[in-house]
This record gives C-alpha cells, sequence and structure tokens, in this order.
C-alpha cells in the first residue's frame, strides 16, 4: 500500500486505517472537533456518517462525550490536534478517560513541528510528556505510514486508552509492510555497537539518515524505534546499552518531559551511563519550513551526529 | 475630496489585496476568514481605534485582539498600512525568522496579544479590560471572534464574566460568516440565535452588516455610548468576501489552490492599478 | 515538631504583597475559602475577582491584566489549575512569556479524602515542558512565603505548588530561603537525597536515623523544579556518587525525571526515584495514601541502603 | 400524562427521601468530611430518580439497557450512595467506609470501584458531556435507555457546560435529561456573588433546549417534569429544579459553610432529630 521512501503524512495513514477497520467493526465511532478535513477522520465520517459525530470547536466535550460512549461498549477513536488534544481537554482525558481507564483511543494530528507553518499555537510539543504522567495512558507516536496503520489496528485491540500522535506533513516510508509492531515494543532498525539512537515518530528517518553518515565516520549506531513512549519498551534499551554503553535520544518535543527523560529515568535507576536528549530545548519554535526549524532548533541530522560524537567522548573519557 | 466612507472602503480593498498576495506568497493561510473580517478591521483601525503606529506599545492605546488568530494576514495588513512597520515585510509571512507568524505572536509590533487557539480572546479581553478599570483608565479594548468559535465553552465562560463585571469598556465583535473549517456552522454545531444567546448572558447586542461601512461605524459609537454593560456586535458577513470563487466556499478557509489564488492576486493588481491612483502607489 | 499551614502562608503571603504593590491582582476560581485567596479579597475587594468555576477563562483573563501591567495570582486546586486549564496556560501565558503566576495549593495527594478526581501528581510534569514557566514546589510554610514574594519579583509565568495544612515547619525566615539553587538541609557524603514539599521534612528524618547506622546523608530541598539547579545537582552527584529522589508526584516527569535528565547527560550515577509508582490513588487519609505510595521515612530509610548497595 | 398522582406513591417516596437524608448524614459525620449542602439539596429529585423514574435492574447491575445516572456534581456522591445502598447494590453498612482507605465509596463517584455508579466524577462540568456520549451510543444502537444526568448550579460557570447544551441540541437528543439542582449557592458564596446565572431560563433556551422549571423538593412537580420530558421529543429536556441547599436541617438550610463541612456528635442528633421529626 504505501512504497518505501514516499513521503507520506501519517494523519493520511491514519484516516485510511480508520475506513478500513470501520468496514471489519462496527462498534467503531469517531469523535471529531471541526478538523475532520485535515486530521483525515472526515474519510470515515463519508463512508460511516451515522457512527462519525463531529462535536464542533469543543475539544473538552469532545473527550467527555468520548468517555461516555466507551462506557456503553464502544471503541471510540477520537480526532483532534496535539495541542488541544492534550493540552486544552489535558484534564477530561485525565479524570475521563484514564482514571476510569474506558476504551478512548486519541488519535491526533499536528504533533510537534510538523504543521511547520502553522506556527507555535499548533505545534504540540509538550504533549507527549504531558500524556505519559497520566496513569494507565499508553502513549504512542508512529515513524511513517505504515507503522501507523500497523499501530491503528493494535489500538483496536488494546484495553483501554491510548494516546497516539501524527504528523501533519509528509514523512518517509521506511517500513515495509512485513514488519510487525506491538503496542510497547521498540523496533531494532539497525544493529551497531559504538551508541544507541533512540528515536521517535518522524525523527527516526532523520536518526536512519544520521546513522548512515555516523558510519562512514566509523561509528556504528543502533537505531532504535521506541514508536510507544509509554509503556516504555525496556528490555530493548537495556540489551542495545550494554552493548554500547550509550544513549542518544531524538524527539520532535520538548526535551524536558518526552522521551529523552523517559529514557534518563529508566537507565539512571538500572544502568547509569552518558545520555544526550535532542528535542526542542524549554523554547518554542516558529513558524517556517519543517527542514529549517529542524536546523534552527538543533534537532536536524548534523545535531544528531554531533550528540553521538559527545556521548562516545564522554565514554571515553569514563574509561 | 473624497469622504470618509470612499476612503475606507478603498482601504478595505488594499488590505484584501495585501492578503491574497501574502497567502499565495506563504503558499498556505487561511484565506476566507480574513476577507470576511477585512471591512470590519480597517473601520477598526483606520477610524474607530486609538493607537499611536509610532508607538505600539503606547500604555494607553486601545487594544485588539483577533481571537481568530489564524485571520492574521488582514491584521498583519492593517498594521502595515497604519505604518506600524513596513508594508514589504508582509512578504515575510509563515516564513522561519519572520516577526509575522503564522497565528498572532505578542512579541510582533502591534499584536496586543498571542492568539490561535480558539475561543480564548475574550478572556484575555476581559482581564484587559478590568485593567483599565482597575487603573482609572479610558482605553477600550475589541476583540473579534469568529463564529465557529462560538463552540468553545470557554467563550460562554468569558461572555459570562464580562457581563459580571460589567465590562463596558469591551467590545467583542463577532464576524458570523457562518462557515467553519468542516462545514456551515447550522451543520457543525448549530448556534441557533446568536442575538438571543448573547441577550441571555445579559449583553447589549447590535446586529449589522458587516460589510456595510455605514453601519459598522454607528455600531461602534453606540457600543461606546452604552454604560454598565459590554456590547456584542454580530456583523453578518461573507466568508471570502470579495473574491467570487472563494465566497461563501468553506474549503477556502484554508489555502485551497495556490496558483488559482496566485492568478487572482496578478489580476487584482492589474485592476487596481488601472482603477485609482490611490490604489496604483500603495501595491506590491 | 512545629507544624504550619501552607495555603494559609500563600494567602497571607498575597495580602503582604498586596500591600506593597498596588499591581498585585488575585483571581479565583470560586474557592478563595479553601485556598485562602480569601485573606486577600477581604483586604483588598477591589483587587480581587471571583471568576466563578471557570478556570480556563481564568488563565487567558490573567494574562489580559499582566499584558497591561498587572501581576495576577491565578489561583486554584491544583489540578484545576495546571491539566484543566493546560493550553491556556501555554498559548495565553508562556508564548507570551507572560506575567501571571498561578498558585496552586493541594497538590499531590493532601486532598486525600477527596478522591483521586481532586488530588494531583501530574501538575509539576504538565508545567514542565511549558518554555518559559518557572515551577516551584515549596517544602513548608516558610519556603511558601518565599515563593510567593520571590515570584512577585520575577518577571514571567511562575506556577507555584502548596499543600494544605499541618505542614512540619523546617524554614525559620523567609529571607533563608534560596528559591531557586534550594538548600542543603543536611550534609554528607554516601549519598544525596534531593526532595521537595511535604517530604522533604521525612527525608532529613530519614537521614538523622540513617546517620545513627554511620551512613552519611546529603539533604537538599529543591524548591525550583525548573529551572533545575543543574550546578548545584551536579555537584552533589558527583561528590556523593549516588543519587535519590522523593516527591509527592508521578515518579515520571517530576523532580525525579529532572534529576534525572541532568545526572544521565552530566554524571550518570546510580538513582532512585521515590514517588507515586502510576497510578490513580484512592480517598483515604494524607497519612495512610503516603504510606501506600511508599513516601514514608521507613522506606526512604530502606531504599537508601540498597541503593548504596549499587553503588561502584 | 400523569395529572393526579397516587398519594401513596408520593407518601412513600417522602419517606425514601427521609431515609437518605439520614444517611448522608450519618455517614459523613462517620467520614468526618464531605459535602452535606449539596447532597441534601438533591434528595427529593434523587429519590424520584431512583424509586420511581429509572429503570435500573439490580440482578443484572451492568445490563446495557438500563437507564444511566450520572451525578456530574459529584462531591455531592453521599446522596447518590445512599439511594444506591437503598435499592441494593451494596450492603447499607458499607455506607459507614465513605472516605476511608480500602472503601468502594470512594469521596467522588468511582465507576470502578462502586456498585451502580455509571461513570466516575468529581471534577465539575464534565457529567453532561459524559451523558451526551450515552445518549448519543444510545441512538446508534436504537436501544430505549435514557440518560439522567444531575448538574449543580456553580457548575454552569463551566464552559464545558455549554459546549455540551450545544451538541445536546445538534443531536436531538430526547433520550436524555438535564436536572439542575438550582440551590443558588456554591462554595465561596451565593451565584449571584461568584457569577450571576440569571435570567437561567432565558440561556438555556436560547441554546434550544426544552425547558422545564420546578420546585425540587416537591414530589407531585418533579414527577410531572419527568413525565413531559418524556413527552418531549427531537430535543433535550432541562429541568431546572429550584431547591434549598442543605434542606432539612434548619442549621444548614441555605447555609454556603455547609456545602463541605462535617456535623461533629452533637450537631447530627439534632440534625437527625429534625429529619425523623418532620
Amino acid at each position: 500500500m504505501y512504497k518505501l521512501g514516499d513521503s507520506i503524512p501519517t494523519r493520511n495513514a491514519y484516516g485510511d486505517t480508520l475506513v478500513e477497520l470501520g468496514r471489519k467493526n462496527d462498534q467503531i465511532v469517531v469523535f471529531e472537533a471541526d478538523i475532520g478535513k485535515s486530521t483525515r477522520s472526515a474519510i470515515f465520517g463519508k463512508e460511516f456518517p451515522e457512527r462519525y459525530f463531529n462535536i464542533g470547536v469543543a475539544e473538552q466535550n469532545e473527550m467527555a462525550i468520548a468517555a461516555g460512549a466507551a462506557s456503553c461498549g464502544k471503541i471510540v477513536f477520537v480526532s483532534t490536534y496535539a495541542v488541544f488534544a492534550s493540552m486544552r481537554a489535558c484534564e477530561q482525558v485525565r479524570t475521563f478517560v484514564a482514571y476510569p481507564h474506558v476504551n478512548v483511543k486519541i488519535c491526533v494530528s499536528h504533533g510537534g513541528i510538523t504543521p511547520a507553518n502553522d506556527g507555535v499555537t499548533h505545534q504540540a510539543t509538550e504533549d507527549l510528556g504531558i500524556m505519559r504522567t497520566i496513569p494507565g495512558m499508553t502513549v504512542i507516536m508512529p515513524a511513517d505510514a505504515v507503522s501507523t496503520r500497523e499501530l491503528v489496528i493494535a489500538a483496536t485491540q488494546w484495553d483501554g486508552p491510548i494516546y497516539l500522535r501524527l504528523t501533519r506533513d509528509g514523512v518517509p516510508v521506511i517500513y515495509n509492510e512485513e514488519t510487525s509492531f506491538k503496542i510497547g515494543k521498540g523496533i531494532l532498525l539497525r544493529e551497531g555497537k559504538d551508541i544507541t539512537i533512540i528515536a521517535i515518530g518522524d525523527m527516526v528517518s532523520k536518526a536512519l539518515d544520521a546513522r548512515d553518515i555516523l558510519s562512514k565516520q566509523g561509528i556504528l549506531a543502533e537505531v532504535i524505534d521506541m514508536h510507544t513512549i509509554k509503556p516504555l519498551d525496556e528490555s530493548i534499551i537495556l540489551d542495545s546499552v550494554r552493548k554500547t554503553g550509550g544513549v542518544v535520544t531524538v524527539e520532535d518535543h520538548q526535551v524536558e518531559c518526552g522521551l529523552g527523560s523517559a529514557v534518563s529515568e529508566f537507565l539512571g535507576e538500572n544502568y547509569p551511563i552518558p545520555i544526550q536528549r535532542i528535542g526542542l530545548r524549554n523554547t518554542f519554535a516558529e513558524s517556517g519550513e519543517y527542514e529549517l526549524l529542524l536546523k534552527k532548533y538543533k534537532m536536524s541530522v548534523d545535531d544528531i551526529i554531533s550528540g553521538c560524537f559527545k556521548v562516545v567522548g564522554r565514554k571515553k573519557k569514563k574509561r | 475630496m473624497i469622504d470618509k466612507t470612499k476612503e475606507l472602503e478603498r482601504w478595505a480593498q488594499l488590505l484584501r489585496y495585501d492578503v491574497v498576495r501574502m497567502i499565495s506568497n506563504a503558499g498556505s493561510g487561511h484565506p476566507g476568514g480574513c476577507l470576511s473580517a477585512a471591512d470590519i478591521i480597517t473601520c477598526l483601525y483606520f477610524k474607530e481605534m486609538n493607537i499611536r503606529p509610532e508607538e505600539p506599545d503606547w500604555p494607553d492605546r486601545d487594544r485588539f485582539i483577533l481571537s481568530k488568530g489564524h485571520a492574521c494576514p488582514v491584521l498583519y495588513a492593517a498594521l502595515a498600512r497604519r505604518g506600524v512597520f513596513p508594508v514589504k515585510k508582509l512578504k515575510t509571512l509563515r516564513k522561519a525568522g519572520s516577526f509575522l507568524q503564522g497565528h498572532p505572536e505578542i512579541h510582533t509590533s502591534g499584536i496586543d496579544m498571542t492568539s490561535g487557539c480558539l475561543g480564548q480572546g475574550l478572556s484575555v479581553g476581559a482581564g484587559m479590560a478590568v485593567a483599565a478599570k482597575i487603573d482609572r483608565k479610558f482605553y477600550r479594548t475589541y476583540v473579534m471572534l469568529g463564529c465557529g468559535e462560538m463552540n468553545e465553552g470557554q467563550v460562554w465562560e468569558s461572555v459570562m464574566c464580562a457581563s459580571h463585571f460589567k465590562l463596558d469598556n469591551l467590545l467583542a465583535i463577532v464576524d458570523y460568516n457562518r462557515l467553519q473549517f468542516d462545514g456551515s456552522v447550522d451543520e457543525v454545531l448549530s448556534p441557533g440565535s446568536m442575538v438571543k444567546r448573547w441577550k441571555g448572558f445579559n449583553w447589549n447586542v447590535i446586529e449589522i452588516d458587516g460589510h456595510n461601512i455605514n453601519e459598522i461605524l454607528p455600531a461602534f459609537e453606540k457600543a461606546r455610548n452604552t454604560k454598565e454593560v459590554p456590547t456584542v456586535i454580530i456583523a453578518n458577513t461573507i466568508k471570502g468576501k470579495g473574491v467570487s470563487f472563494m465566497e461563501n466556499d468553506y474549503l477556502w478557509h484554508s489555502l485551497m489552490d495556490r496558483d488559482k489564488l496566485a492568478e487572482k492576486c496578478k489580476q487584482m493588481k492589474k485592476d487596481m492599478e488601472n482603477a485609482d491612483s490611490f490604489y496604483a502607489k500603495r501595491l506590491w | 515538631m512545629q507544624t504550619a499551614s501552607m495555603r494559609s502562608a500563600y494567602g497571607e503571603s498575597l495580602v503582604e504583597i498586596g500591600q506593597k504593590n498596588k499591581n498585585v491582582v488575585v483571581l479565583d476560581c470560586d474557592l478563595s475559602k479553601a485556598t485562602k485567596t480569601s485573606l486577600f479579597a477581604e483586604k483588598f475587594p477591589d483587587r480581587f475577582f471571583n471568576m466563578g468555576i471557570a478556570e480556563q477563562n481564568m488563565m487567558s483573563f490573567a494574562a489580559g491584566l499582566a499584558s497591561c501591567g498587572k501581576i495576577p495570582f491565578a489561583t486554584t486546586l491544583a489540578v484545576f489549575a495546571s491539566m484543566r486549564p493546560c493550553e491556556q496556560i501555554r498559548t495565553s501565558i508562556c508564548i507570551g512569556n507572560m506575567n501571571v503566576k498561578i498558585g496552586a495549593p493541594y497538590g499531590g495527594l493532601c486532598t486525600g479524602e477527596n478522591g483521586p478526581t481532586h488530588q494531583c501528581i501530574a501538575d509539576i510534569n504538565t508545567m514542565r515542558g511549558l518554555p518559559n514557566m518557572t515551577i516551584l514546589a515549596p517544602s513548608d510554610a516558610t519556603s511558601c512565603k518565599a515563593c510567593v514574594l520571590w515570584a512577585a519579583q520575577h518577571k514571567g509565568p511562575v506556577y507555584i505548588r502548596v499543600l494544605r495544612d499541618n505542614e512540619p515547619v523546617i524554614y525559620s525566615k523567609a529571607s533563608e530561603v534560596d528559591v531557586l539553587s534550594g538548600n542543603r538541609l543536611k550534609d554528607g557524603n554516601d549519598i544525596v537525597i534531593f526532595s521537595n514539599g511535604f517530604t522533604s521534612h521525612m527525608a532529613v528524618v530519614a537521614a538523622d536515623l540513617l546517620e545513627k547506622e554511620g551512613i552519611s546523608v546529603t539533604v537538599h530541598d529543591i524548591i525550583s523544579v525548573k529551572p533545575i539547579p543543574e550546578k548545584a545537582v551536579i555537584s552533589m552527584a558527583k561528590k556523593c556518587g549516588a543519587v535519590m529522589t522523593v516527591e509527592e508526584h508521578n515518579i515520571y516527569g517530576g523532580l525525579g525525571s529532572a534529576i534525572a535528565e541532568v545526572v544521565s547527560q552530566k554524571c550518570p550515577v546510580p538513582m532512585k526515584i521515590l514517588g507515586v509508582s502510576d497510578y490513580f490513588s484512592d480517598s483515604g487519609s494524607h497519612q495512610s495514601l503516603l504510606q501506600r505510595a511508599g513516601l514514608t521515612v521507613e522506606n526512604i530509610v530502606k531504599q537508601t541502603k540498597s541503593l548504596l548497595n549499587k553503588k561502584e | 400524562m400523569v395529572d393526579t398522582i397516587n398519594k401513596n406513591l408520593v407518601s412513600f417516596l417522602e419517606e425514601k427521601a427521609t431515609e437518605l437524608r439520614i444517611n448522608i448524614l450519618k455517614m459523613i459525620h462517620a467520614a468526618q468530611s464531605g459535602h452535606p449542602g449539596g447532597a441534601l439539596s438533591a434528595a427529593e429529585i434523587i429519590t424520584t430518580l431512583y424509586c420511581h423514574e429509572m429503570r435500573i435492574n439490580l440482578d443484572n447491575q451492568r445490563d446495557p439497557d438500563r437507564d444511566r445516572f450520572i451525578l456530574s456534581k459529584g462531591h455531592a456522591c453521599p446522596v447518590l450512595y445512599s439511594v444506591l445502598a437503598m435499592k441494593g447494590f451494596f450492603p447499607i453498612e458499607e455506607l459507614a467506609t465513605l472516605r476511608k482507605i480500602n472503601s468502594r465509596l470512594q469521596g467522588h463517584p468511582d465507576m470502578k470501584k462502586t456498585p451502580g455508579v455509571d461513570f466516575t466524577t468529581g471534577s465539575l462540568g464534565n457529567g453532561l458531556s459524559i451523558g451526551i456520549g450515552m445518549a448519543l451510543m444510545g441512538k446508534l444502537d436504537k436501544k430505549d435507555f435514557r440518560v439522567y444526568v444531575m448538574l449543580g448550579c456553580g457548575e454552569l460557570d463551566e464552559g464545558i457546560v455549554w459546549e455540551a447544551f450545544m451538541a445536546g441540541t445538534k443531536f436531538k437528543l430526547d433520550n436524555l435529561v438535564v436536572i439542575i439542582d438550582y440551590n443558588k449557592l456554591q462554595l465561596d458564596g451565593d451565584n449571584d456573588e461568584v457569577m450571576p446565572l440569571e435570567p437561567i431560563v432565558d440561556k438555556l433556551e436560547a441554546f434550544n433546549w426544552n425547558v422545564i422549571r420546578t420546585n425540587g423538593h416537591d414530589f407531585n412537580q418533579i414527577i410531572k417534569a419527568f413525565a413531559k420530558a418524556r413527552e418531549t421529543h427531537n430535543k433535550p429536556t432541562v429541568i431546572v429544579a429550584d431547591t434549598i441547599k442543605g434542606k432539612g436541617v434548619s442549621f444548614m438550610e441555605n447555609k454556603v459553610d455547609w456545602h463541605g463541612l462535617a456535623p461533629d456528635d452533637e450537631q447530627l442528633k439534632i440534625a437527625l432529630e429534625e429529619i425523623r421529626g418532620s
């Protein structure tokens, strides 16, 4: 369905998958907050108008309605932008979705700085961290269209709430359709021995690019796609760092609270080694082209590479 | 000497051109809601509001909050045309490093508050109006809301609180173009009778044609003379007003076809050049 | 052991700064009697605004006030001050770096009997991702006062997590409290415990017990979770070679996480994060809930010993 | 239409409401914390719901066809727990464990812990949205269950409530009934001081709901209001029930301080005497 290397916004894959699921399972219902055309949930709405509810620009209401619907036995998908689901409706997610542990799948577009031109108000760069601290939440960001499809399907079989973050703009397809995905299990994309790069979402393909360049410079990096940051796949991290002894985390998110933080917490308690975190450094980004923003905010392929060099250097110093 | 109405209409037309030019240049943005608001914004910035373009932070200035922040190109155009910053800066909309962000940001000269996440502007405006009352200052606060925004609960929270605090120095304007992102407001989440709702929350309500300058200006005046209660102007407008293929088409909420818009832009420019020397010297 | 009420200290400090600075205004969402902003309301009715139960409106409203030169203290229970209006705090306050102070009494589990809907173990994290935000979690009534005084002077958004009643008094004078760097409550060499809020006092008691067994412990009270006092943290982690964090917050995303980020980047040493292990708690007394979470002196002692075994 | 309501029914309900009030006070006294004022003001409405109006199934508590009730003003849960115990969802003795560690009766309602609680609540303003979700699914599945949501008047300050009022209209949810326990007091004082709600009926009508105003302590009126709601099609109904906070205990009535305060031994004694005597 999706060709390797094609640039596809993961929100598109989400919309397509919803329709596919809707055909198989009539218990799936979808709620939208007036941006169905953009989140791609409208595709589902077109085919299943009776199971599609547009709540209007009212995300808190949307979330609590979804909770009520889920309590009647439905598998409920909620679509809106990441900023609005995680922050506008933050408390509703916590109190009415997570605390009662109902089957609501919050699938949100415009994650990270991928809505590049729209500017800060529409770039969710704190959401993964916020969702991660809510007990009972499962937090996911797929790296490409293929994994989006697989993880959205897996979400329907998962018991309990899920927050799944999508990109607005295109990201390259990196998986072929044989790869199997499990919620909570990271994917070892490339093997290596000198350093572990743990990446999530749109940054996974950047990590792969960095690895290619690094290998020419004599550093073999292991690359892990940590599509689920909660629950964190601890064993894949441990297995890898026992070999490499150093970690660089890469995320389209604030370096505080997100993937880098989750990995730091885990390794701090279990296997203290040098870690470098790549992401937004306690600042809001701005409007502009995606690649230029990555550069300006030190999240580009070059920055991943220099992060790797730093950690490798510190490893040596330690010895 | 041309009359005031005619002059304002010209400025409004120029702002429409700026909007079309800026968005086709940026390659993304929200033209529909800019064009529906152009006449009101013109009346605010070229007549009603007390501001100092050379001193945008003047403490006694009137404040304006574009709660429907995605329509910021029209606001940027008004600020540039009033001389707050050079018109040539409009070219940089949505580009990295530009102070003209995709949604308004308080650090931009002339922007009184960050917005873009719908439904928050009226709360902010109420805060400003209260601050004026505490300080016994006479500046007024204007907030423009989109009709889709009225879905947001926070709007009703602020509607309630503004009448509770008797904020007669606050004016809300609803750009009632009846279309939102996913379709018509009636389809998405019907606002029922807009007038009845605001009245139910104890506001002074004035309904006007939001493209008729001879209705807009008197409404502002009436609002200024109303004491003890806040006023809302329900301005009936047309989304995409002034560009035939955009009018009343909800798909043009955001940029649908860049080439078509660029084409239109060229044509507008040509028409305006020929029409009047007022425009000719101001085009870019 | 002397105790005092942190929320009372919060209310009283508001009155104090209100007297000095007429730009201080206080907002509340129908909880002024619980949050003690009622003290300010009695004294300065013209500068107090009860917003009703409308937290989102309160935050954007506060941003509007701040843009006109006021110093608003927007106050409501921690869960409704951090999570309910999270996006308003981001968009209206943090993006523009507005001078709004958020007072958040009833952080952690201290509203015990009211149950999980009112307890808040995710507020610190919810605020921590937001650029421009300063997050303060004082550990007693005195340091709470110090935080309010500091916040009024600081330009930019500040979140102050306040507890309820009967917190042991740690500091004698507000002027002694170092809000930004934190404060060394006890000095030792074998391990450093970073803590804040209600648990700082426990950490000191635990350290005293450990000392009798020949284990020397540094206890550092970290009031500012963001910005985290990086230099102090690193120097102590280096000196002691083992780090424990204790807080009344989820083990994910809070003080422990902030320390882990710094330590892992600058000097990886064995660590233990003590807190609420990522679950929704229950109704019950504050003490019983702390016990269930393992936030007790006994557990701190036990965990310290097991962490020391991991030290190289 | 019920023009004449069976007198026996009314006296039966009155008896039950008295029992509820006694239980409410006893349990809050035992917990030494909780919110008596808003629990007492809701007693007649809750009694009517559970003992007359609603279809519940004790043999299958989670029966998908049951009517649902959501106490959006979750802090008033002692009244809900009392009625659930009275109906037999759990033993009446359990009421004494309110708010204590390991109890099934949390300080605010928890659907995963307490039998008979249809949804978790406690943070204000959200219950109506949840009810809308349920009512929508009822329509989708062509089931005939009804959904009842009780809001406190202070909750109308919350924006999400107005979002929900809009959505209720849009989806024409005639299987949904909202009851506003309009006791006109909230934590910090009366509505007019904190955030005025009047003209409340105009507001609700402007959101295109079927609005019924009634006396929330008069069983005849309450029963009729529910019946009228059943007869209304294509739009949801909201019942504005005028009530008295702390109703039934003279020293609590209309006293804002009793929003969240537990009676001591002496106060409990007087209160119980008053309720039993009336």
